[in-house]
C-alpha cells in the first residue's frame, strides 16, 4: 500500500484551475521526483498535500489515513514535513530559533538536540551562524536552513520544492547527496526540481506534469533515456 | 396622576412615534423636535435632555393634552441624535422638518445650535434651546434660551467670590476644547479683573480624565479658591484628585456641577463646593420629577434633565398662550409667558430671547446639595 | 521647585503607568497578529464594567470581582477575533483594522445601550494608601499599577522569547503558512494571543477604574489612542517598548503641561513625539528591520 | 487602438456625471427630494473629495494616514477667514476661499512631507495622526480661529442651493485624481507602493513622489473643508479631531483601496447609511457598527467572489457581448 | 578607461566582514560574470554597487564618476540598472506599466498637463507605450502587456525584471542569478537572450549565476568571490579550471 495516494486531485486559484485532475503515490521509502516547467503546477501540489491550499475535489491519503480536509498543522504532525518554494525562513528569528521551531511537534528534548546536532554536522555554516537573524542569510544559507528546520521534525516523509535553486554549484551536488542520505536513512522523499537531471537520477520514479496534468510516469531511468522528457526537461 | 404608565401614552413619549393621531380627545398632534447627541462622547448630554422632555411630555398627554385656542392637542416629542456636531445637527434638523416638526427644542450643544439657528430662521421655526449657552445662538428673533449664558454665568461667580466671599486669589481649571467652559473661564476672568482680582493660574485641558499635573501647579500658588467652570463628570475627576493631592481649597463651579454627588465614589471630596444652578434634585419642587424620572429611566435626572423637562412646559405655556400653533403667534407669545418650572419659577423670556430666571447657589453640605445663602 | 517638579515626575508616572499597562496589550496583539486592534481601547472599557458588575451588581468580594473581570475580556477578545477578524486574515490588513473600528463601535453603543451615558462611580478597590517620602506622597494605586505593569511586561517577554508557545507566536507573526508547516496550529496561537492581550485589558481596565473611580461608556477612546501613541513611541511590537513608551508619555504630557502650557499640551506632546520618532524612525526599543534585498 | 478606448470611457464617464447631475438638479427643483436628503447633497460630496484624495495616500501610495482631517480643518478656516473678511459678492470670494483652503492645506501637505520620507507603515500612521492633532490644538488655541468656541456667521456659499458648484467640484476633484494616477507621477507613486526598492532602482525619487502624493491630496482635503464650511456656516476645532480621520479612512478601505470608484460608491453609502438608520433610534449606531463590519467581511469573503464569479453573473456578460 | 572601476570595496555587518578589498575592472561591451559559494558576498557586492548598501571603504568609478554616497535613484540615473535575486516586480501594475515605470526618467511631462491631459501628455504617453512594447517585443513578452505582472509564471517574471531595468536605458546592467528556478530548456532561451540585449541595447552586463552552463556560456570574463574576497580573475576557461576554484565551489 502507499505512503501517499492523491487521486483525481483538482486545485483551483479563484477562476484559474492550476490541478486538473491528477493521481500518483508515493511508496514507503521510495524517492520520487515532480518535474515540470514553471508553471507546470509543481508548487500547488504540495501545498494542497500539506494542507497550505485546499483541493476542489479528489482525494488526498497519508498511511491509509484520508487527510484531504485536515488542516495543515494535523498533517504535518503526521509525520510529514516540507521545504517550501522561496525558503520561507522566519526572516526575524535567529537560525537556532528556526530551527527548534522545525521540531514543534516533538517532545523529547534529547532527540531533538540530537537531531540538531545532526543538522549541523551535515550543514556546518548554520552553526556558525545559529545566532544570525534568518532573514539576513544569503540565498543559499536560507536554503540550507529551510532544509534543516524540515528535517527537524524527523519527518517520515519529506516534501522538497526546488531544494537545489540558488546554491553553487558544490553544493547542489551535497544536496542530493543528502537526499540520497535521507532515503537512505529510512524516510521517504518527494521532490520537485528545475535539475531534471540531478532529479532523475537520485529517484526511483517520476511523474511530469504539463499545465495541471501528469503527461508521463515511470522509473527514473527510463524517463531519462525517454526522448520527449530529454528534449523537453533535459536541455539534451 | 403618574402611576401606571399605560402604553398610549408611551408611544406618545417615545421618540420618533410615528403613530398619527395620539390618545385623548384631541385633534391633533402637535410635534416638538429635539436634536443632542445620544451617541458618543456628549451623548449623557443630549440623553437627559431627552429623557427629561419624554417626562413632560408624558405627565401633559396623560392630563388630556395642551389647549390650543378651542383645541385640545396631544404632544409628540421627535428626538434627533447629531453626535454634537454641526454638520449632523443640520441634517437632524432637516430630518425633523420632513417629520412635521412644529417647534424645536435644541439644540443641546452650542455648536449645534450655531448650526442651526439661520435654517430655523429661514423656516421661521420657535426654537428653544435647553442648555445651548453660547451668546450669538439668541441672535436671531425666533430663538430662546432656557440655561444662563456663559458670560451670565462667569460674571455672575466672580461678582459671588469676590464682592460676597472676599477672595482675591482664585485658580481656575477649564476645558479649552469645550466652547461652553471656555465662554464661562473668559467671562469670569474679565470680571475678576475688573473687581480687583487675581487669576493665579489658569489652567487648561483638552480631554481625558487626569488633572493631576494641573492641581499640582494649582498647589504650587496662593490661591485661596478654585473655579472649575466644566461638567460634572469632568469635575469629578477633578475633585476627587485634588482630595488625594490634599488640596483643601474650596471648590467653585458653573451650571454644569450639577449631578456631581452621584459621580463621586466618595461624597467627602465635594464637600463645601459651591455651584450656580437653575436646578438641584434636592429640592422640594422638584420630588415628584425626580421620582418620575428615576422610575423610567433609573438614574438621578440632572440639571440638563430639568432643562428638557422644563422646555417642554415653555412650550406647552407658548401655545396655550398663542393659542394657535402658527410659528409667528407662538414666538411673539413667548415674550408674553412666565412659566414655573424645575430650573425656577416665573420663567420668562426677554425678546433678545434670553431666559429671566435667578441664579441658585447650590452648597454641597453634608453630602447633600442645599441652597447656598 | 525641586519638590514641584518631583510632584509632577510623579503625577506623569500615574498616567504614565496605565499607558504603559494598555500599551502592553496593543504591542502584543499588534506583534504577533500583525493588526493595529482600535478596539482594545473598548475591551479595556468592557474590562472596567465587568469589574463594576461584579461589586456592584453580584457584590462579589473583589479578587472575584477581578478574576470575573479578566475572563469576560479574555472570552470577548478571543469571540472577537474569532467572528470579526477571522474571516479576514486573507485580506489586507487595512480591512481588518477598518472592522477592529466597528467592532470598537459595537462595544461602545452596546455598553452605551445597557448602561447609559451618565457616569458610574466606582471605588478604588486599591486598600494600599501609598507612601510618603519627604514632602511628597506617591498614591498607593500609582504603586500597584507600576508594579503590575512591570510584572506583566516581564512575564511577558519571557513567554515571547523564552517559551516553545511563544516563538510559535512569532512564526506566526511572520508567515502563516510557513508557521503552519511547522505544525504550529495557527488559529489557535492566534487565539491565545487575543486572549494574553485582552487579559492584559482587562488589568488595564480594573486598574483604569480603580485609579480615576468613574465610568463611561467612551472611557477607552482616549487611553486606547493615547496607549496606541505610546506603543508606537517605545517601538511596535516591542514589549519593553511599550512600557517605556507609556511611561515617557506620561512623563511628557504631565511635564509639558506643568512647564510649558496646559493649553498647547497635545500639540507639544505630539510634536515631541514626531521629534522622536524623526530621531528614531522606529520607536526607541524598535528594531529597524531593514529587508535584505 | 488603446486610446480610442480612452476616449469612448471618457465619454461615458462624462455622459454618466451629466446624467447624475440632471437627475439631482431635478429631484431637488421638482421638491421631490425630502429636506433630510437634500441635507445630504453637499456631506456626500465632501465626503467623496475627502475619500478620493485619502485614496490617493493610502490606496496609491499605500502609506496609512491618520491624519487626513487636519488638512481639512486648515482648508476649513483658511477658506471661512477668507469670505468672513472680504466681504465681496460670492462669485468673487467663494473661488478666492476655495484656492486660499487649498493651498494652506497643501503648505501643511509639505510639512508632513518631511516625516513621510523617514517613517513607513505604522510609525507614519501615528505621525500623520499627530499631525492632525497638533493643528487641532493650535487651532484650539489661536485668536484668529476664536479658539474653542470656534467661527460661525460664515457665508453658506456651498449648501445645497449651490449643489451645481459643489458638485462641479467634486467632479473636477475626481477627473484630477483619476488622471493623476493614470499619468507618469501617479505611475511612480504605485510603484513605491508596489515595491519601494525596485522603484528606487529603475531610478524613481520615492522621496519626492510621496510628499507630492501627500500634497496633491492634502490640496483636495482643504477644498472639502473650505465646501464644509461653507455649507454648515459654524467651525469648531473638535470637529476635525482623528474619528473624522478615521471616517474617511473607513470610506477608503470600504470601497477598496486604489479604486476611485470605490471610494465614490463608499463615501455615498456610507454619509447615508446613518441617516437611513435614525429610525432604528437608540439602537442606530449598533446597527451602524454591525452593517461596517459585515461590509467589511462581505467585502472580502469568497461569497463575494462566488457571486462576481458565479455562473448568472458571467452568463450576463455573455449576454450583454452578444447584443 | 574601463567602464566600470571598483577599488578595494569593502563592507562589514557588525563583526561581519562580507565583503573585503574587492576589485574589479570591467570594459565597456563586456559580458562579465561574478561566481562564487553561497554566502560569499556576491549579492552584497551588488547592493553597494547600486546603492542599497553603503560601503565601509572603497571607491566605485562608473565612466568616470564616483557613484559611492549617491542615492539608488541617482545610481539608477548615472547608468546602472538591477534585477533581484527574490524578484522585486510592481506586482499590482500590469506589465506594460512595469516598463513604463522604468521610463519615468526618459519621458517626461509636468504633473499638470498630466492631470489636464494636455497634448504633451497624450504625445509622450503614446511614446513611451511605442518604446515599452519595443522593449518587451525582445523578451517576446509583448503579447502579454496587459496582465498583472503578479500573474505571470516565474519565468517570465525574472524576463520582466531584466526588461524593466533595460528600459531605464542603463550603461551597465547587473542581473543577479537570473536562470534561478529554470530548467535547462528555459535557461538556454535566457542566454540567447542575454547576449542578444547585449548587442542590442549596446550594453556592459555583469551577472551573478549558479549555472555553470550559462557562465562558461556566455561570459568572456569571470571573477570569482570567496569569503568576501576575490579568489581569482580570468576568462571562464581558466578560471573553472582552477584547482582552488573547483574545490571552493564547482566540486568534483
Ligand atoms: N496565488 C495564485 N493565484 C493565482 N494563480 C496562481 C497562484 N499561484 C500559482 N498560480 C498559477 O497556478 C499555476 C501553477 O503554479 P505553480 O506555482 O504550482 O507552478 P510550478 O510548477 O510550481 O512552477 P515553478 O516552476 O515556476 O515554481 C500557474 O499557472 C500559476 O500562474
Ligand atoms: N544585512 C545583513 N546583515 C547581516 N549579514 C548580512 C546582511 N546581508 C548579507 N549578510 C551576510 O553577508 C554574507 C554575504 O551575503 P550575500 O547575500 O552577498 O551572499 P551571496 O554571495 O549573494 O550568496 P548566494 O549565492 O547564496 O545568494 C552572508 O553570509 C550573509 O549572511
Ligand atoms: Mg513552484
Ligand atoms: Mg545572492
Amino acid at each position: 500500500m502507499a505512503m501517499l495516494q492523491v487521486t483525481d486531485l483538482e486545485v483551483s486559484y479563484g477562476m484559474i484551475q492550476a490541478i486538473k485532475g491528477i493521481s500518483f503515490d508515493v511508496k514507503q521509502g521510495e524517492v520520487i521526483a515532480l518535474i515540470g516547467a514553471n508553471g507546470a503546477g509543481k508548487t500547488t501540489i504540495l501545498h494542497t498535500v500539506t494542507g497550505l491550499l485546499k483541493s476542489k475535489s479528489g482525494k488526498i491519503e497519508f498511511e491509509g489515513k484520508d487527510i484531504t480536509k485536515l488542516a495543515g498543522n494535523k498533517i504535518v504532525s503526521l509525520g510529514m514535513a516540507h521545504v517550501p518554494e522561496g525558503r520561507r525562513v522566519f526572516a526575524d528569528l535567529s537560525v537556532l530559533e528556526n530551527l527548534r521551531l522545525g521540531a514543534y511537534t516533538r517532545k523529547d528534548k534529547q532527540e531533538i538536540e540530537d537531531t540538531l546536532q545532526m543538522i549541523y554536522k551535515r550543514f556546518p555554516r548554520l552553526e556558525e551562524r545559529k545566532s544570525q537573524l534568518a532573514g539576513t542569510l544569503s540565498g543559499g544559507e536560507q536554503q540550507m536552513l529551510a532544509m534543516g528546520r524540515a528535517l527537524m521534525s524527523h519527518p517520515k516523509i519529506i516534501l522538497m520544492d526546488e531544494p537545489s535553486m540558488g546554491l553553487s554549484p558544490i553544493f547542489v551536488s551535497e544536496i542530493f547527496d543528502i537526499i540520497k542520505e535521507i532515503s537512505a536513512g529510512g524516510t521517504t522523499v518527494l521532490v520537485v526540481e528545475q535539475n531534471a537531471k540531478k532529479a532523475l537520477s537520485i529517484a526511483n520514479r517520476a511523474y511530469v506534469l504539463e499545465t495541471g496534468k501528469i503527461v508521463l510516469n515511470g522509473a527514473a531511468k527510463e524517463l531519462l533515456e525517454n526522448d520527449s522528457v530529454k528534449k523537453a526537461y533535459l536541455g539534451e | 396622576s403618574m402611576t401606571g404608565c399605560s402604553s398610549k401614552s408611551d408611544t406618545n413619549s417615545g421618540s420618533n412615534s410615528d403613530s398619527g393621531t395620539a390618545s385623548g380627545t384631541s385633534d391633533e398632534t402637535f410635534v416638538i423636535g429635539g436634536i443632542g447627541p445620544l451617541t458618543g462622547d456628549a451623548a449623557s448630554y443630549g440623553i437627559s435632555v431627552k429623557q427629561g422632555a419624554e417626562i413632560a411630555v408624558k405627565e401633559i398627554n396623560e392630563a388630556g393634552g395642551v389647549k390650543v385656542g378651542d383645541k385640545t392637542m396631544q404632544l409628540e416629542l421627535k428626538f434627533e441624535d447629531d453626535q454634537a456636531t454641526a454638520d449632523k445637527a443640520v441634517t437632524a434638523y432637516n430630518t425633523l422638518m420632513d417629520g412635521g416638526m412644529n417647534v424645536l427644542l435644541g439644540c443641546v450643544t452650542t455648536g449645534s445650535c450655531l448650526a442651526v439657528v439661520d435654517l430655523a430662521k429661514e423656516d421661521n421655526i420657535l426654537m428653544l434651546t435647553p442648555s445651548g449657552s453660547a451668546a450669538e445662538i439668541t441672535k436671531n428673533d425666533n430663538v430662546f434660551r432656557l440655561c444662563f449664558t456663559d458670560p451670565l454665568q462667569g460674571e455672575t461667580m466672580a461678582e459671588h467670590m469676590i464682592t460676597d466671599l472676599h477672595y482675591k486669589n482664585i485658580a481656575v481649571i477649564y476645558k479649552n476644547s469645550d466652547e461652553y467652559s471656555t465662554g464661562v473661564y473668559e467671562a469670569f476672568a474679565a470680571k475678576v479683573a475688573e473687581l480687583g482680582g487675581t487669576i493665579t493660574t489658569a489652567e487648561a485641558f483638552a480631554d481625558g480624565e487626569d488633572f493631576n499635573t494641573q492641581l499640582t501647579s494649582i498647589k504650587g500658588t496662593d490661591a485661596e479658591a478654585i473655579f472649575a467652570p466644566i461638567y460634572y463628570n469632568d469635575a469629578a475627576h477633578v475633585v476627587t484628585q485634588a482630595a488625594d493631592l490634599s488640596i483643601t481649597l474650596p471648590f467653585f463651579g458653573s451650571d454644569g456641577w450639577d449631578g456631581i454627588l452621584d459621580t463621586v465614589t466618595d461624597k467627602a471630596t465635594v464637600e463645601g463646593a459651591t455651584f450656580l444652578s437653575p436646578f438641584f434634585s434636592g429640592e422640594e419642587t422638584a420630588a415628584d420629577f425626580v421620582a418620575n424620572y428615576e422610575n423610567a429611566y433609573n438614574t438621578t435626572p440632572d440639571q440638563f434633565a430639568a432643562d428638557g423637562y422644563d422646555g417642554v412646559y415653555v412650550f406647552k405655556s407658548a401655545l396655550e398662550q398663542a393659542k394657535t400653533t402658527e410659528s409667528a403667534d407662538l414666538i411673539s407669545a413667548m415674550t408674553q409667558i412666565k412659566v414655573d418650572g424645575l430650573t425656577g419659577t416665573g420663567i420668562s423670556f426677554s425678546a433678545t430671547g434670553e431666559p429671566q430666571k435667578a441664579a441658585k447657589f447650590i452648597k454641597i453640605e453634608n453630602g447633600e446639595y442645599a441652597a447656598a445663602k | 521647585m525641586l519638590q514641584n517638579i518631583l510632584e509632577q515626575v510623579i503625577n506623569g508616572l500615574r498616567s504614565g503607568s496605565i499607558y504603559a499597562l494598555i500599551a502592553l496589550g496593543y504591542t502584543m496583539v499588534y506583534g504577533i497578529a500583525k493588526m493595529i486592534n482600535f478596539a482594545h481601547g473598548d475591551i479595556i472599557m468592557v474590562g472596567a464594567y465587568a469589574l463594576y458588575v461584579g461589586l456592584a451588581i453580584f457584590h462579589l468580594p473583589a479578587v472575584g470581582a477581578v478574576l470575573l473581570s479578566i475572563a469576560i475580556c479574555t472570552i470577548l477578545g478571543v469571540g472577537i477575533e474569532r467572528i470579526a477578524y477571522k474571516p479576514l486574515r486573507s485580506a489586507q490588513p487595512l480591512a481588518v483594522l477598518i472592522t477592529a473600528i466597528g467592532v470598537s463601535f459595537l462595544l461602545q453603543s452596546l455598553s452605551l445601550l445597557i448602561f447609559g451615558a451618565t457616569p458610574i462611580p466606582q471605588a478604588s478597590i486599591v486598600g494600599f494608601d501609598g507612601i510618603k517620602i519627604g514632602g511628597i506622597s506617591i498614591s498607593g494605586i500609582t504603586i500597584v499599577t507600576l508594579i503590575v505593569t512591570t510584572i506583566c511586561m516581564a512575564s511577558l517577554t519571557w513567554f515571547i522569547n523564552k517559551t516553545k508557545l511563544g516563538s510559535a507566536m512569532r512564526a506566526v507573526s511572520e508567515d502563516k503558512g510557513a508557521a503552519e508547516l511547522m505544525g504550529i496550529d495557527v488559529n489557535k496561537t492566534i487565539s491565545l494571543t487575543f486572549a494574553i492581550g485582552s487579559a492584559l485589558a482587562a488589568i488595564a481596565g480594573i486598574l483604569y477604574v480603580c485609579q480615576y473611580q468613574s465610568l463611561k461608556p467612551t472611557l477607552g477612546a482616549m487611553p486606547g489612542i493615547k496607549a496606541f501613541v505610546a506603543a508606537v513611541l517605545g517601538g511596535i511590537g516591542s514589549v519593553p517598548g511599550a512600557m517605556l513608551g507609556g511611561i515617557i508619555l506620561g512623563l511628557i504630557e504631565s511635564l509639558s503641561k506643568a512647564y510649558i502650557s496646559t493649553e498647547l499640551s497635545d500639540a507639544i506632546v505630539f510634536g515631541i513625539l514626531v521629534l522622536v520618532l524623526l530621531i528614531k524612525p522606529s520607536g526607541l526599543l524598535g528594531k529597524i528591520r531593514k529587508e535584505k534585498v | 487602438m488603446k486610446n480610442r478606448q480612452t476616449d469612448k470611457q471618457l465619454i461615458k464617464n462624462i455622459a454618466i456625471t451629466i446624467i447624475i447631475f440632471i437627475i439631482v438638479e431635478s429631484l431637488l427643483y421638482g421638491g421631490l427630494l425630502s429636506r433630510q436628503f437634500r441635507s445630504l447633497l453637499i456631506p456626500v460630496c465632501i465626503n467623496v473629495i475627502l475619500a478620493v484624495s485619502l485614496n490617493l495616500t493610502t490606496g496609491f501610495l499605500g502609506e496609512l494616514t491618520l491624519g487626513h482631517a487636519g488638512f481639512m480643518s486648515v482648508g476649513a478656516y483658511t477658506g471661512a477667514l477668507v469670505t468672513l473678511n472680504m466681504n465681496l459678492p460670492m462669485a468673487i470670494e467663494f473661488p478666492v476661499a476655495l484656492f486660499a483652503g487649498g493651498i494652506a492645506a497643501a503648505i501643511f501637505g509639505v510639512i508632513i512631507g518631511v516625516p513621510v520620507l523617514r517613517l513607513r507603515g505604522d510609525y507614519l500612521a501615528i505621525v500623520t495622526l499627530a499631525f492632525g492633532e497638533i493643528i487641532k490644538s493650535i487651532i484650539n488655541s489661536m485668536k484668529i480661529t476664536n479658539g474653542a468656541m470656534g467661527l460661525s456667521g460664515i457665508e453658506l456659499h456651498a449648501n445645497y442651493k449651490h449643489f451645481a458648484y459643489v458638485f462641479a467640484l467634486t467632479v473636477i476633484t475626481i477627473f484630477a485624481i483619476k488622471n493623476m494616477v493614470y499619468s507618469r507621477q501617479g505611475r511612480a507613486v504605485c510603484a513605491i507602493r508596489d515595491n519601494y526598492i525596485a522603484a528606487e532602482a529603475v531610478g524613481i525619487s520615492v522621496s519626492r513622489f510621496k510628499v507630492m502624493a501627500f500634497v496633491v491630496a492634502a490640496f483636495f482635503a482643504g477644498i472639502a473643508g473650505v465646501i464644509y464650511s461653507h455649507n454648515v456656516g459654524t467651525l469648531k476645532p473638535t470637529t476635525f479631531d482623528y474619528n473624522k480621520s478615521i471616517e474617511i479612512l473607513v470610506i477608503v478601505v470600504l470601497g477598496g483601496m486604489g479604486s476611485i470608484r470605490g471610494s465614490v460608491i463608499a463615501a455615498i453609502i456610507l454619509t447615508v447609511l446613518p441617516e437611513l438608520l435614525r429610525s432604528a433610534d437608540e439602537f442606530r449606531m449598533l446597527l451602524y457598527a454591525i452593517v461596517l463590519i459585515v461590509m467589511m467581511i462581505f467585502n472580502s469573503s469568497q461569497i463575494k467572489q462566488r457571486i462576481l464569479s458565479s455562473e448568472i453573473l458571467s452568463r450576463l456578460r455573455r449576454v450583454k457581448k452578444e447584443a | 578607461m574601463a567602464l566600470l572601476e571598483v577599488k578595494n570595496l569593502g563592507i562589514s555587518f557588525g563583526g561581519l566582514r562580507a565583503v573585503d578589498d574587492f576589485n574589479i575592472s570591467i570594459e565597456k561591451g563586456c559580458l562579465y560574470g561574478l561566481i562564487g559559494p553561497n554566502g560569499a558576498g556576491k549579492t552584497t557586492v551588488f547592493n553597494m554597487l547600486t546603492g542599497v548598501y553603503l560601503p565601509t571603504d572603497g571607491s566605485i568609478i562608473l565612466d568616470g564618476n564616483n557613484v559611492v554616497g549617491k542615492n539608488p535613484a541617482q545610481i539608477c540615473q548615472s547608468g546602472i540598472a538591477r534585477t533581484f535575486q527574490n524578484i522585486r516586480l510592481f506586482g499590482k501594475m500590469s506589465v506594460l506599466d512595469n516598463v513604463k515605470v522604468a521610463l519615468h526618467n526618459e519621458y517626461s511631462y509636468s504633473l499638470g498637463s498630466g492631470i489636464l491631459h494636455l497634448n504633451k501628455y497624450k504625445k509622450t504617453e503614446t511614446a513611451m507605450n511605442e518604446r515599452a512594447l519595443e522593449i518587451l517585443k525582445v523578451f517576446d513578452m509583448n503579447e502579454q502587456a496587459h496582465i498583472l505582472s503578479s500573474n505571470l509564471p516565474y519565468g517570465k517574471q525574472r524576463k520582466l525584471e531584466i526588461a524593466r531595468a533595460l528600459a531605464t536605458n542603463p550603461k551597465l546592467l547587473l542581473l543577479d542569478e537570473p536562470a534561478a528556478g529554470m530548467n535547462p530548456n528555459e535557461t538556454a532561451e535566457l542566454m540567447d537572450t542575454i547576449s542578444l540585449i547585449r548587442d542590442k541595447f549596446d550594453i556592459t552586463i555583469l551577472l551573478i549565476e549558479h549555472d555553470m552552463k550559462l557562465v562558461s556560456g556566455i561570459c568572456e570574463q569571470l571573477t570569482v568571490l570567496n569569503f568576501g574576497m576575490v579568489l581569482t580573475t580570468g576568462t571562464p576557461e581558466a578560471v573553472l579550471n582552477d584547482p582552488e576554484v573547483v574545490t571552493a565551489y564547482l566540486g568534483e
